[in-house]
């Protein structure tokens, strides 16, 4: 305890530290030096946050009985509001927590160490290592975060280097675009989080997790009473104002629709950025904000709840039709991403708490590890495709299985996982999701079934037109070969821990339902080979057709298009919605709000100040004849001047 | 039966009136130095009048108009002496023309 | 009544000097003239503080240690007068030189009087000999024919007006039976005919402040005449007439206050926005000033309407203020006029960059004239507009300054022309003579210090009457 | 004693540039040491309201005092002052024309500045007040740039127009807080006091609904309320760069300073009861400002409407009239003081390389200079609220102050208030993208040349400054919070 | 009819002559002519004073004013050239304002006037008449105790000699002029 104390800090201090000296000197540096600096610090960092995870998870220190303690390694006052409302920045240590640091450090890591070989020769290779930095500190001060609104500060700090990452390439239009979208539209849902985040704390006066979600017989007790139960706002309880503004922040983060417009924009970054931020981690910061405060919501706001679910399933099968008709790799990946993550939303939206019941939560959790395992070994996958051929088109790619060997099976791997077929890690993930959406609402089920074998479809398409389907018409520019060593290592090491982590709870020797689950207590489940089986039922069919369509090249995929013509339209251009979203932000924000307040400020409050003067040096204009020179006129004025004050001042 | 005291007030006055309308819509400098003049005398009866009719305890009224009388000869001397330095430089004494400053 | 002894005495001699001496060595006779009003200046400082019987003449004649202090002021203001007339006096006006210092003399004269008159028929004397003598001033530059036009407009309006006034007094005699302003304190009454007498009379010596609507004369009169002049007549007489004003509201109408108040507050509100609007479009700097002048006429109309101790110590304290600030304007423009005979606001620009020293009293006379701190003009007004608040008069505050906003503008518009603007003609860099450097000093150093000297507003203060 | 030091300064008449910088440096430290005194003092529970209170009798009639002093607030103050002054200083170190003048307004405005904010009597704030709006005229007029002169005459005519409003409800306080049989007095705390004694006995108080309105908006025109805030973006996008700095950084802070000291102080019934005219007023601005900063093109608009609504926001704060809220109206102050003054100095610096602040003329410029580029992105960072930076700790200390209060009323402006952050991130982000960002766009820029020392120098002081507040705000809130509490307890949900 | 008294006949014939002089004054488009209906209307008025039985104040009107005022109008007249024969044409604008001016004002000051209600004391009025001679005069203007006026004659003397030296200040022909 002392010790993970002392060690705590180190886990914020040491990223914030490289990012200002990279930030600040990196320029006199030589990159290979910023690159190795940033790597092994960042090293360093890991190994502290394995140490503490483990450390929290196996040494049985923080465990009472079943049950995981959630202790605060640290905590220092930041900024008093008032004498309730405090900002800490401190350190909270539970399973859910523990987790998050294991999968952050893992994933970023390994994209620092992949950098060195992707990045290698790009301007501004320290800039980029600097900013990972940055966003290794802030995406790990949100997991520890005590506070919501120590939450809030990292989130929008994570906010702000995913923006710099993605506007990393500057000069070229379109990544500013990207990185202006991601950075307003997340912006945008962070303003309603915020709201909700004021809401809640002043009316449970407090910021801090611990008292936020201390459960006491089955109630979030002592800051909820029931008079803030009862409490109404517009006719809604405010609780449920609060949490549901709350949760619109995490859609933000986490791309729900329809706040997911920034997400496949995003991948204008470099692909590593790609991997660490837009796939493995940043992007769950939703789902995880979920997940911490999730006793108020199965409490407190069940109802919520459920619209999570809605929510997530809505989104995850949207996401999962637009992944089928994209062509370039990096979307197909990033509507992936969205879809999964929606996935993991409807776990814990069909979660109740407690025990079995919570087995969603748990599901989510592991589901979330899973998959920024196999999703981070994708994108960087995909990063070495992208290295070799310099495209992001499939249309370039082709045949590149020989050419390409270990990307070629690690991708292959992460393809198998994503698909959910056993023993690699994403099947039990995934299936837990379908039991615990089973249990709950079959609809919400019935949608993820049915997602699951898209996504097998997609992933294999993605797959077979990368590795198989015959070279592009054009040819290569020059032979792709395969990536350097610093490049393959992550994608061998990510491989490995998909695999093994599947096939460890294969065996039965990790159970992530005694690490994680909704009160921290661990709970025995089997897996559930009556929904098991159809869901590798679905994703074998998906593979199938995906094998159908596009291990050859062939005029079928054309041919299954020409059938589906519209709504393949609709899929390929993201059913529109960038555009209404463009309609909305220029044509009525701009358009229609911006340029009329700033022709209202410049013409009528600014014209009627202007207005002033102009009468004022007007009416000296005009009343020049008086002042006409003839002395008899000013003899006139005088007399009636003494004429008309003295009618006035006596006859009225 | 005496003259009320007000007739000689509105003598007076319209005396006075009589001089505002001669300065106003006279032509030339002299004739509105000669309507001062008219302004003066009606005020001139005014002090007379009151002394004599209402206060004629001391003589409060009747030397203020010696007084007026007095300074109005120096007034008119020290105008016909402009009016003449006016003809000198404008030849010319309208009204109407010594109006080079205005606005 | 030594100020007026004292007064007379060097009138005297100044006649005297130029009649003996005037012909064969002008210099040493204006110098002598300068001097020895200097000294007269200088004596009364010392009688100020030592001898103050409060009524002479029988109630005649009436004084106090605040006239004393007004009369002092006047002085000094006339010393400056002659300092910046003294170029004009040496080159262009060479043969009137005597007659000048004696003429101004004499309207000083009538001044005091003016100001310590107990009496109506005093009063109006000393106003006809304030304004009379003023005429033959206006029209002492016989080279330039506005000088004549100014005078025949000046002498005309100022006949006129005295018409009106004595009309008014004639109808206060005829209703309260007596000329004494203390016989009139006592026997005033509300009635038609004595209002109409006290407006009639308001008009008189408002035509002296210059208020609207008997100020259009104030423009013409201060353009055609010598600049030196027109500094005189827009400070001196001014500051003398507004203050003899208040003496004698104070002292003859103090008992129905509501009479006047009411018509003083609407001749305010018209006399600084007029003077305002007329100023903006002025191009000619010396009638500029002078529309500038009539709305500070009305700023200082604000202590008299006030009517308190501290309406008057307000009063005299903004005058004094506003005599060295306009003063030191006129400084500027009389000194620039006598040698390059400009005078539009169009020849002031780009001054800056030929003149510095010049454009920046300039600068200083215009943000003190705006009311700017931490230059004089700031306290004055600030005190000025204390003292109109403290009788509740809000609204009129509030309206004279909307109006400052304005005044402001145009002062600006000074500042920018010499400042700002550029010019391809701009006028020479010109050296000034010792008189008017002395004269100008002396301003801009009241100006930058005087707001901060506590003591002579504390003194002012506590010997000012109200009621 | 402090106000001796700064006048010592400002009457050097031998202004070359070094012994501006030299004194602009004494000045920063005498505000570090006058900062570490105080906070010193407090440590040791000195619990009297002002410290270094000095007070000479000036004009007796009046019971005008020459009196000053301070309190965490004011501290805070001058400390933002002093920094942005000798930024200002290092910014306009290249200034070749009439440099001597330049400099000796520029100093006559600080004195101003320093003068306003150290007055405890009503009569030396509103002196200073005024000596500080003056200089404006003559530094746009002169050194300015674009349509300089109608600019400078706007603005000063605008401003001079509040203060008009303004001497109106300083003689009504004057005047209406006499206590029967006592004698006016033009100190704040004296005025406090009897303001209160007088509400104590029961006495009429119903002039404070004819003064706070003209008290608060003569302040609020400087503070740039809407629709008194007109001057701002014309007079901003005139000024010299370091003007511009002093004047959105300090000078507006004084009509906030002024809202909160004066108006608010002397007359907390009134403002009370009057607060949601001008919530409404101030809400208004907030998103007005940003909305309008959303479409321009220049540069220096863009950071203008932006004032106006950060400093919207300031006022909007104070009449929310809790601790926490005031508390963030003053972190406000300070923290958008620092970032629009890098704001202005990194435009100025841009302005003077590529001779255009037109954002359609620009971009790339972060490929040819990235030093001021990256600080111009600091800046907007700031400026949108990033958390370890200082906006971020002003806003969020509002909010949770606003939302304090519960009814619709409020919480819709709160609401509206919080939607800003939005707005703000949609026009820094133009901005950043448009000139920064993307290809470049004049083959002419290519050449142009990174920052040189002194705008390092002023650059790095300020985000130096900024990130200090951001990262730990602490120090900083709790300094101002003894001098908030004073005021605040005055309302009835103030603390 | 009791009105017919003697002298209220003749003030009523004084009182006609007065304004019908003023008028022929203020409209007659000689100039000369008008200057000789000033003249008479000051003679009138002089007699209005005699009527009132000041006759020292009668003689100084007749004196100064119709002695003096008057033949240095007539000189200035003569002595600018051309001007005895110009004809006076008034004009039509300036006319009506100055009709509007004097026919408004003198309503309004005559209705006020009317309204006061005077207490005339007719009886001490004609005793006091009777004792103002030349020596009380004297002593009056001489005199420094109440209801005395030496300091006005006094400071009269200053305004007039300060006038005589400005008129000649400006009359005279500086040698300069050369216009």
């Amino acid at each position: 305890m002392e010790q993970l104390a002392n060690l705590a800090p180190y886990v914020l201090i040491l990223p914030l530290c490289m990012f200002l000296i990279l930030g600040l000197f990196g320029k006199k540096m030589c990159p290979k030096v910023s690159g190795i600096v940033g790597t092994t610090v960042f090293g360093v960092v890991s190994v502290i946050s394995y140490y503490i995870a483990l450390q929290y998870f196996f040494s049985g220190e923080f465990q009472v009985g079943d049950t995981y303690q959630q202790v605060t390694l640290f905590n220092m006052e930041w900024l008093r509001m008032n004498q309730d409302l405090v900002i800490s920045i401190g350190f909270l240590l539970d399973p859910l927590s523990a987790i998050m640091l294991i999968v952050i450090s893992t994933v970023s890591l390994m994209v620092h160490i992949y950098s060195m070989g992707y990045m290698h020769g790009e301007g501004g290779f320290q800039r980029f290592y600097a900013i990972l930095s940055l966003f290794s500190f802030a995406m790990l001060g949100l997991v520890v975060a005590t506070n919501i609104f120590q939450m809030y500060i990292f989130w929008e700090l994570v906010g702000v280097s995913s923006f710099l990452l993605i506007s990393f390439y500057y000069f070229k239009h379109s990544a500013v675009r990207a990185a202006k979208k991601a950075f307003i539209v997340t912006r945008f849902a962070d303003m309603f989080f915020l709201i909700g985040i004021l809401i809640l704390s002043y009316y449970t006066r407090t910021f801090d997790f611990d008292k936020l979600t201390f459960i006491n017989e089955g109630h979030v007790d002592a800051v909820f009473n029931s008079d803030l139960r009862t409490m109404t706002f517009l006719g809604f309880p405010v609780i449920s104002i609060a949490m549901f503004l709350i949760f619109l922040g995490g859609a933000g983060k986490s791309a729900m629709f329809p706040l997911h417009i920034w997400l496949p924009d995003a991948m204008e970054g470099p692909t590593p950025a790609s991997a660490l931020i837009h796939a493995a981690t940043m992007v769950v910061a939703g789902v995880y904000l979920v997940a911490r405060l999730f006793p108020i919501y199965s409490f407190e706001t069940p109802h919520v709840l459920q619209m999570i679910s809605y929510i997530g399933a809505f989104t995850s099968i949207f996401a999962a039709i637009i992944a089928c008709a994209q062509t370039d790799i990096k979307r197909v990946l990033a509507f992936s991403t969205i879809s999964q993550i929606a996935y993991m939303m409807v776990a814990l939206g069909v979660s109740g708490y407690g025990g079995v019941n919570g087995l969603g939560y748990t599901a989510s959790m592991w589901h979330l590890f899973t998959h920024a395992m196999f999703k981070a070994l994708l994108f960087m996958a995909a990063g070495a495709i992208i290295h070799a051929v310099h495209s992001n088109e499939m249309d370039a790619m082709g045949n590149l299985r020989k050419k390409l060997p270990i990307t070629h099976i690690t991708f292959l791997i992460a393809c198998l996982a994503i698909a959910g077929i056993p023993p690699f890690s994403g099947f039990f993930s995934k299936d837990e999701i379908l039991v615990a959406a089973f249990e709950t609402n079959k609809w919400v089920f019935a949608v993820e079934y049915f997602v699951a074998g898209l996504t097998a479809f997609y992933m294999f398409r993605l797959y077979y037109r990368i590795f198989w389907f015959g070279e592009p018409e054009e040819g290569y520019e020059h032979e792709p070969h395969e990536a350097p060593l610093n490049m393959t290592f992550p994608l061998m090491f990510l491989a490995a821990v998909t695999v093994i982590t599947g096939i460890s709870w294969a065996f039965g020797k990790v159970s992530f339902t005694e690490l994680i689950s909704s009160d921290f207590t661990s709970y025995e489940i089997h897996t559930h080979w009556n929904i098991a089986l159809p869901s590798i039922g679905a994703g074998v069919i998906g593979i199938l057709i995906a094998t159908f369509l596009y291990l050859e090249k062939t005029g079928r995929p054309n041919k299954a298009v020409s059938y589906i013509k519209k709504p393949y339209l609709w899929a390929y251009n993201k059913f529109y919605i960038d555009e209404i979203y463009l309609f909305v932000t220029n044509n009525i924000i701009f358009q229609r709000i911006c340029q009329p307040i700033a022709w209202f400020d410049r013409h009528i409050i600014d014209g009627f100040m202007n207005l002033l003067s102009w009468v004022t040096n007007k009416a000296s204009q005009e009343t020049k004849e008086v002042q006409s020179g003839y002395v008899q006129q000013y003899a006139w004025v005088f007399i009636m001047g003494v004429i008309t004050i003295t009618l006035l001042s006596i006859y009225l | 039966m005496n003259i009320p005291v007000e007739a000689y007030f509105i003598l007076s006055t319209l005396l006075f009136f009589i001089g505002v309308y001669g300065f106003v819509a006279r032509k030339n400098l002299i004739s509105i130095l000669m309507s001062v003049e008219l302004v003066l005398n009606a005020a001139n009866i005014n002090f007379v009048v009151a002394n004599r009719f209402l206060y004629p305890e001391f003589m409060e009224g009747h030397i203020y108009s010696l007084f007026v009388i007095a300074i109005a000869a120096a007034e008119t001397a020290v105008a016909i002496s402009i009016i003449i330095n006016v003809y000198r430089q404008k030849r010319n004494i309208d009204a109407k023309s010594i109006n080079e400053l205005k606005y | 009544m030594n100020h007026e002894i004292s007064l007379v005495v060097v009138m005297t001699l100044v006649l005297l000097a130029d009649l003996i001496i005037g012909d064969k060595n002008k210099k040493i006779c204006q110098i002598a003239s300068i001097g020895l009003f200097l000294a007269h200046t200088i004596v009364c400082f010392q009688w100020s503080n030592s001898y103050s019987p409060t009524e002479a003449f029988s109630g005649m004649y009436l004084t106090s240690e605040i006239h004393m202090f007004v009369k002092n002021m006047l002085n000094i203001g006339t010393v400056l007068v002659f300092l910046y007339a003294y170029y004009w006096n040496t080159h262009e006006n060479e043969s009137h030189a005597g007659e000048f210092y004696f003429l101004t003399l004499s309207t000083l004269l009538g001044m005091y009087l003016m100001i310590s008159s107990g009496n109506f028929l005093l009063f109006y004397i000393g106003l006809e000999t304030a304004s009379i003598p003023m005429a033959t001033l206006v029209a002492l530059n016989k080279k330039r024919e506005e000088s004549a036009e100014a005078a025949a407009k000046y002498i005309l309006t100022a006949a006129f007006s005295s018409g009106v006034m004595i009309f008014g007094i004639s109808m206060l005699y005829a209703t309260c039976g007596t000329l004494y302003f203390d016989g009139v304190s006592e026997s005033f009454s509300e009635t038609p005919l004595t209002i109409m007498g006290l407006i009639f009379f308001i008009a008189g010596i408002g035509f002296k402040i210059s208020l609207v609507p008997f100020h259009l004369w104030t423009a013409d009169t201060y353009q055609g005449a010598p600049t030196s002049v027109t500094a005189y007549l827009s400070v001196i007489s001014k500051g003398a007439a507004a203050f003899a004003f208040m003496c004698i509201l104070m002292k003859a109408f103090s008992n129905y206050p509501d009479v006047w108040k009411e018509i003083l507050w609407w001749i305010i509100v018209v006399t600084i926005t007029v003077g305002n609007l007329f100023a903006i479009r002025q191009k000619n700097l010396k009638r500029f000033l002078a529309f500038s002048s009539i709305s500070q006429a009305g700023y200082i109309m604000l202590g008299v309407i006030a009517g308190s101790d501290q309406g008057m110590a307000s009063l005299v304290f903004y005058t004094l203020i506003y005599m060295f600030t306009n003063l030191a304007a006129f400084g500027i423009i009389s000194s620039i006029e006598d040698q390059t005979g400009k005078v539009s606001m169009d020849d002031y620009d780009g001054l800056y960059d030929t003149n510095p020293k010049l454009a920046v009293v300039m600068m200083l006379a215009m943000f003190s004239l705006g009311g700017i701190p931490p230059f004089a003009g700031f306290f004055s007004k600030f005190f000025i507009f204390m003292a109109a608040a403290e009788q509740g008069q809000y609204l009129l505050v509030f309206l004279a300054l909307l109006n400052t906003i304005i005044s402001l503008y145009y002062y600006l518009l000074v500042v920018k022309a010499m400042f700002i603007k550029k010019s391809d003609n701009p006028i020479p860099t010109i050296k000034i003579d010792s008189m008017s450097k002395v004269g100008l000093i002396i301003c801009t150093i009241c100006i930058l210090a005087l707001g901060f000297i506590s003591p002579l507003y504390t003194y002012i203060s506590e010997r000012s009457f109200g009621f | 004693m402090m106000a001796v030091i700064f006048c010592v300064n400002g009457e050097k008449k031998s202004l070359i540039r070094t012994i501006m910088s030299i004194g602009g440096f004494a000045l920063l430290c005498t505000s570090a040491y006058l900062t570490i005194q105080f906070l010193e003092l407090r440590q040791i529970d000195t619990t009297s309201e002002f410290l270094f209170t000095e007070s000479a009798m000036w004009y007796e009639r009046f019971n005008i005092h020459y009196s000053v002093g301070v309190d965490g607030i004011s501290v805070a103050m001058l400390l933002l002052s002093s920094i942005v002054v000798i930024t200002g200083v290092f910014v306009s170190y290249a200034m070749e024309e009439k440099v001597k003048e330049y400099f000796l307004w520029f100093l006559m405005l600080s004195i101003g500045v320093y003068g306003f904010f150290i007055s405890l009597d009503l009569f030396t704030m509103f002196l200073f007040y005024e000596v500080a709006l003056i200089p404006m005229y003559l530094l746009i007029g002169l050194w300015g740039s674009g349509k300089k002169e109608y600019s400078a005459m706007k603005l000063t005519l605008m401003l001079m127009g509040g203060s008009a409003f303004l001497m109106v409800g300083i003689f009504g306080i004057y005047y209406n807080s006499i206590p029967a049989g006592g004698e006016g007095t033009f100190n704040i705390q004296e005025i406090a006091a009897n303001v209160q004694a007088l509400k104590a006995e029961g006495g009429d108080i119903s002039w404070e609904y004819i003064f706070f309105p003209l008290t608060f908006v003569g302040f609020g025109v400087l503070g740039a309320m809407f629709p008194f805030h007109t001057w701002s973006p014309d007079g901003h996008a005139s000024a010299p760069t370091a003007v511009s700095m002093l004047h959105a950084g300090v000078l507006m802070k004084l009509g906030g300073y002024g809202c909160f000291r004066i108006a608010m102080y002397l007359m907390p019934d009134a403002a009370q009861e009057q607060a949601w005219i001008f919530i409404i007023l101030t809400g208004i601005s907030v998103v007005y400002g940003a909305f309008s900063a959303c479409v321009q093109n220049d540069l220096k608009y863009i950071n203008a409407y932006s004032s106006v609504s950060h400093c919207g926001l300031v006022l909007f704060a104070l009449l929310m009239m809790n601790k926490t809220a005031m508390t963030g109206a003053i972190l406000q102050m300070v923290s958008h003081g620092l970032m629009t003054a890098l704001f202005f100095a990194l435009i100025g610096m841009i302005y003077g390389r590529t001779h255009t602040r037109d954002i359609r003329e620009m971009g790339g410029l972060m490929k040819i200079m990235p030093i001021l580029c990256v600080c111009y992105v600091i800046a907007g960072l700031a400026s949108l609220g990033l958390p370890g930076l200082s906006g971020f700790v002003a806003e969020m200390t509002i909010f949770v102050g606003a939302f304090e209060h519960t009814d619709f009323f409020h919480r819709t402006f709160v609401i509206l208030g919080c939607s800003s952050i939005v707005i703000t991130a949609v026009y820094i982000l133009r901005v950043v993208g448009k000139i920064l960002m993307g290809p470049v766009q004049d083959k002419h820029h290519e050449t142009l040349t990174d920052a040189v020392w002194y705008e390092k120098v002023a650059a790095f002081g300020l985000i130096a400054a900024i990130a200090a507040i951001g990262m730990a705000p602490l120090w900083l809130s709790n300094m101002i919070g003894g001098g908030i509490e004073n005021i605040a307890k005055l309302f009835t949900y103030g603390l | 009819m009791e009105y017919l008294t003697a002298s209220n006949i003749i003030f009523f014939i004084l009182a006609a002559a007065i304004l019908l002089f003023g008028i022929l004054t203020v409209t007659s488009t000689k100039i000369l002519r008008a200057a000789t209906y000033l003249f008479f209307t000051l003679f009138s008025i002089a007699g209005l004073y005699l009527q009132l039985s000041y006759e020292f104040l009668a003689a100084v009107q007749l004196s100064v004013y119709a002695g003096g005022i008057v033949i240095l109008i007539v000189f200035a007249i003569l002595l600018i050239k051309g001007l005895g024969e110009d004809k006076e044409i008034n004009l039509g604008q300036r006319r009506i304002m100055g009709l509007v001016a004097a026919i408004v004002g003198s309503f309004t000051c005559a209705i006020t006037i009317i309204k006061f209600g005077f207490m005339p004391e007719y009886e001490i009025a004609t005793e006091m008449a009777k004792s103002v001679d030349m020596k009380l005069i004297g002593t009056t203007l001489m005199g420094t105790e109440k209801f005395e006026y030496l300091l006005p004659f006094e400071a009269a003397s200053i305004l007039l000699l300060a006038c005589i030296v400005g008129s000649i200040a400006i009359a005279t022909k500086s040698k300069e002029v050369n216009k």
